[in-house]
């Protein structure tokens, strides 16, 4: 449905639609929910390892995830959880990496943020910052390579990650082969516990673009409406065969690092700033004020979310954990090459 | 007072601030954070100008070490992960590690790694990647495996003139205590006898010494009396105190939390079948973690790599021989 | 018609080009200039928009062929040589080595390294790192000695599921001659006996095969008879032909011109001492280049890496106990 | 002598005086002798591996060599035999290096362009492009460090290099730390065969300095009166405290990529453009108009060069080859950490 508005509008103008709005805020809430869950489990010590939410950037990453067909490729990171289930990834395979079901997709193999589903173009994440960058423009470039058009592929990085070579060699990548590329940039005032004075010298990331030879697009990361429009824009664009686009949108993490964090350092002068202000609040507030929607509509919808988010995690809860022996320790496909190492 | 592992390698640097002028600290977050693991807990504030945040820009990380190192600076490079330190591989076995060699210009940096498995830690803040440092020449690599000697062996790398990539285990960093740090201790280049026994010879390093210690106390209560070899440092290797051991025991196992193919238990099993053949009287064995990523979920954790259990059952098929 | 290594390479490549429409080269100056060393030589011309040349981003080149490879493609990455592959280390042992184990989707890219010493190659130019690629899971790497193996194995390779290492020698490139292109060989993962002999065996692989077969010569006219154990695949290691020979000659030298620390010759012998144990009659060797930067002149050169001669002498000493 | 004019004249504005093009001159026409001569030996088959020449190059190399004083940083590449002398590498230390002499700063373990001698400020270049520029920061970084202020640290890449992950992170960082760094780009229109068209998409490689947040400045790399202008006022702006500096020649490589390669695969349309242009040829030009000098002079200096080059070249002949039993086979500096590793 919303692709049908999408793709009756290369050039995104209708992105801020009624009926699109809703459905990224519906999102935005379901992320919010979930990390919140998240957040709980691992307070409660029901994960292992770190949780990392992506509060405060929800109105940017739904954007990208309702811009996106399926036929799409999209590469998100650590704070997309909107944006994965906009592009259609379920709370429940969310869950199961999480906790580490085998029946995920990632089979308790990798966990919390590092998943996906390679073949559906949704990219699993490794943790080495901007490395991910290169292989979306490389299912870019296949897709060309079959003559397959109009395909779009998103990658999400961060500010810190501006400082990678990975990032540098990938976007450049990207510009001499003018592949589809959407880079959406959340500039979000940190990297971990590292403020942008400390990571960029340039007035705006924005500004990078230039020296790529690309075009670039500025938003307010905390204004849903506008991250729908101008990540709406850069995808057509890309789509239209306008080369990589980036996307840079300020806004503030407003959350730790991970939940191990809480980022006492965070600037509060940033806080109280409009970058401080919570995307999804806003955005409520502009629905209601529309009158797209009522409290009673949104009272019910995080009843149905907090239901299907209580669920997935009581059925999770229920699957099996992945068996050490029934498990195939072969970290290659070619099962007659693969060395079988006897334990002594 | 008792300290951990971490702290100890925070007292190391605190220290090796205080004693030499010429040392400072760079990486991601070691500055007012304190670093990812706070091996850098107020440092920066003790010590202005001296602690600072980097960019995430592990080959310019080491570049600049080898520069300030050149202009006779002691570089303290914190990685916020060894996983990470693969981005920066190129600059430290290239350019690093070929400097003294190439220009007879020593290359005084210490490269810390916080590596080796923990729960939940997944394929990319896990891994054990000694080897590949190890293998090119140019490079001191180390292993400290109690309190002692994570400060020991910092305070003495920062002081060393060469490139040295000091593997600290995340895994002992809050798990293990020492009472106070050490007034003296081992050389780096010096194995140590963990444990003294006569039947088996178990060499090891890093976090599997502690598995290794436990194996032997479970041995121990079947009567075999096992012998252990915390290598401290696996390059170089301390092959003299290895060869004692086995010529000791007659057998030798060598256990490693890193992948099986090469790497230190092929290195030392090597090395004994060359220079001490005679020594053994039972095919020396090895043990490594499973040849695969290192997985999230602690079930299949704790089966790739190797656990007291596993050691203890290699330890008893080996003694049977 | 005759062909050398590098004809081959070429061929191969020409010939996966021809029957494989999902195959694809992509590396810095592959295209119409046809690759430094002329691997890719009129391909670009062959196989319009298929041989293209990238920029000088390692790194990139690597994340680009995985994409592409999740897309169904079969990316041929040439590294201009493979001491610059450490740029995209990476992305190699991280991105292209964990895929499959993580997602269940198959990596099928083949990484192509000009490698190994050549006189005035100096230290960046003449690398044999294999070792490194080894010993991270979910990577194999290949090592053919022969034009026939350079043929054949790369188009196996390209044919594989699996990321490939393939390591080409490049001192052997011209220098080494075949009649004409295998239209059979044996399968990756099996050695070959490269001369057969009774007295002692060495195992090698790449370009120290030549010099173990000239070693063997020479000791023939002494009477000895070396048999030559040719790895072809340093990742899968065949295991049961390196046993087989052992057993037939019951003394093994192994030769690697790689560094020493680690690497095949410790991982072959560590096998064989650990399996193969009872087979052995006397105390296995290495036979490893030196552990420095591969030296630029050809005096140092020559004395940094094994030599037939080198060989011969370690092999003499080895007949002698 | 030179320096007395650098420094009384911060801003640079007196670097094309009389003395300092001369003297420039000088060494354009001693790299480009010095070049022929390792040409002409390859030849012969008296040089081991590659040889790289600087054709074409002089003119920028030699303004970096004259704009920086002895006490500042250098790390040149493979086209900067101009710059090295300049900044004061002698003619035996360059042929001892190429023919691999154990009297050389490399002692026959390195070489041809890769030579330098660290602790004089002269960084060897490793081979991997772009790795150098990280180092040349290290030392301004560690120089700050100890208040030795005033120094500049001068790195050079090409116009292939400017894709590495390198290049970018340590740009950034010199930005983020603003350091006295003055990155010279020689945009030499190709990387080995690859023309720039496939090795960035920006309209020209100044507009990355803007991503960076650093001043650029362009030059035409052919004209030495330019080039001494525009580098010696960005080294001024540097050590003055202005923070890196970006300086993009635009020329053309005189040469193959190294001596084995005939490039036929360069532009005519190039070769004829005013980027073809040999350097050497303009400067004569122009000193003669000048009549700054004049034919007999040049005529002498040649003399002069030739016999200092070809004296060289004699004694080094003369000199030992490094012996590999005296050779001291260890990596490390640490002997009491040195592994002899006995052979079988
Ligand atoms: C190459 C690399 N170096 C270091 C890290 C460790 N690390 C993980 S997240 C992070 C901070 C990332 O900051 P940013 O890119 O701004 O993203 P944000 O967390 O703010 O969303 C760091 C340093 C990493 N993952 N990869
Ligand atoms: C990281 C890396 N990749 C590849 C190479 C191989 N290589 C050496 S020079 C060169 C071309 C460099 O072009 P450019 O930077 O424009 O410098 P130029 O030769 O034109 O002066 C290449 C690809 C290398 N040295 N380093
Ligand atoms: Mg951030
Ligand atoms: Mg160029």
């Amino acid at each position: 449905m919303l692709q049908t508005v999408l793709d009756a509008n290369p050039a995104g103008e209708t992105l801020i639609a009624r009926d699109t709005t809703l459905a990224a805020y519906r999102f935005m809430l379901l992320a919010r929910v979930l990390d919140d869950k998240f957040a709980a489990l691992w307070r409660a010590g029901k994960i292992h390892g770190g949780v990392f939410l992506g509060r405060g950037q929800e109105a940017l990453s739904a954007s990208i995830g309702v811009s996106l067909k399926k036929t799409d490729v999209f590469a998100p990171l650590i704070r997309d959880a909107a944006g994965r289930l906009a592009f259609g990834e379920t709370v429940l395979d969310a869950v199961r990496t999480y906790m580490g079901s085998s029946l995920g997709p990632m089979r308790g193999r990798d966990g919390n943020v590092h998943r996906g589903k390679p073949q559906e173009g949704y990219l699993p994440m490794i943790s080495h910052l901007g490395a991910m960058i290169s292989v979306v423009n490389g299912v870019l470039f296949a897709r060309r390579f079959k003559k397959i058009s109009g395909t779009v592929g998103a990658a999400c990085i961060g500010d810190g990650a501006t400082s990678t070579g990975s990032f540098h060699e990938a976007l450049n990548q990207a510009a001499v082969e003018k592949l589809p590329l959407v880079l959406i940039v959340a500039d979000n005032q940190y990297a971990y516990s590292t403020p942008t004075s400390l990571q960029f010298a340039c007035e705006n990331l924005a500004d990078k673009a230039i020296g790529y030879g690309v075009e670039s697009h500025s938003v307010d990361g905390t204004d849903l409406s506008a991250c729908l429009k101008i990540v709406g824009n850069a995808v057509a664009k890309a789509r239209a065969g306008g080369g990589p686009q980036v996307v840079v949108a300020k806004l503030l993490r407003l959350c730790g690092h991970g939940e191990h964090d809480d980022s006492s350092y965070v600037d509060p002068k940033l806080k109280n700033s409009p970058l401080g202000n919570d995307c999804l609040k806003i955005a409520e507030e502009f629905l209601l004020r529309q009158k797209w929607t009522d409290t009673a509509t949104l009272a019910t919808w995080r009843g149905e979310i907090v239901r299907e988010i209580e669920e997935a995690v009581a059925q999770v809860q229920r699957e099996p954990a992945p068996d050490p022996f029934a498990e195939n320790w072969s970290a290659i496909s070619s099962e007659h090459l693969d060395e079988t190492h006897e334990e002594p | 007072m008792s300290l951990t592992y971490i702290d100890a390698i925070r007292e190391a640097q605190a220290q090796a601030l205080r004693d030499d002028p010429r040392v400072f600290i760079y990486g991601q977050d070691v500055g007012a954070f304190g670093g990812a693991f706070k091996a850098t807990k107020n440092l920066a504030k003790e010590f202005p100008g001296r602690v600072l945040d980097s960019p995430i820009s592990e080959d310019a990380m080491i570049g600049l070490a080898v520069g300030a190192a050149i202009e006779g600076l002691r570089p303290i490079i914190e990685m916020q992960f060894a996983d990470f330190s693969t981005v920066g591989f190129n600059q430290i076995v290239n350019q690093a590690a070929t400097l003294f060699w190439r220009t007879n210009v020593p290359c005084p940096i210490v490269v810390r790694l916080p590596f080796g498995g923990t729960s939940g830690g997944g394929p990319f803040h896990s891994q054990c990647i000694e080897t590949i440092y190890a293998h090119y020449p140019g490079l001191i690599v180390l292993t400290p495996a109690t309190v002692e000697d994570a400060y020991s062996m910092l305070l003495e790398a920062v002081a060393l003139d060469d490139p040295v990539i000091f593997c600290e285990h995340k895994f002992l960093y809050r798990h293990l205590k020492a009472e106070k740090l050490p007034s003296e201790a081992l050389p780096i280049g010096k194995a140590r006898i963990a444990r003294e026994g006569r039947d088996l010879t178990i060499v090891t390093y890093s976090a599997m010494v502690h598995e290794a210690l436990e194996a032997a106390t479970e041995l121990s209560a079947e009567g075999w009396e096992i012998e252990i070899v915390d290598l401290r440092s696996v390059k170089p290797l301390d092959t003299d105190t290895v060869m004692a051991s086995v010529s000791r025991t007659g057998k030798l196992l060598c256990v490693g939390e890193s992948w099986p193919w090469g790497g230190v238990t092929a290195e030392i099993i090597a090395r004994v079948a060359s220079e001490g053949y005679g020594l053994l009287d039972a095919p020396p064995q090895r043990l490594n973690a499973k040849d695969t990523p290192v997985p999230y979920h602690p079930n299949l954790w704790t089966a790739h790599r190797p656990t007291a259990r596993a050691v203890a059952t290699a330890a008893r098929k080996l003694l049977r021989t």
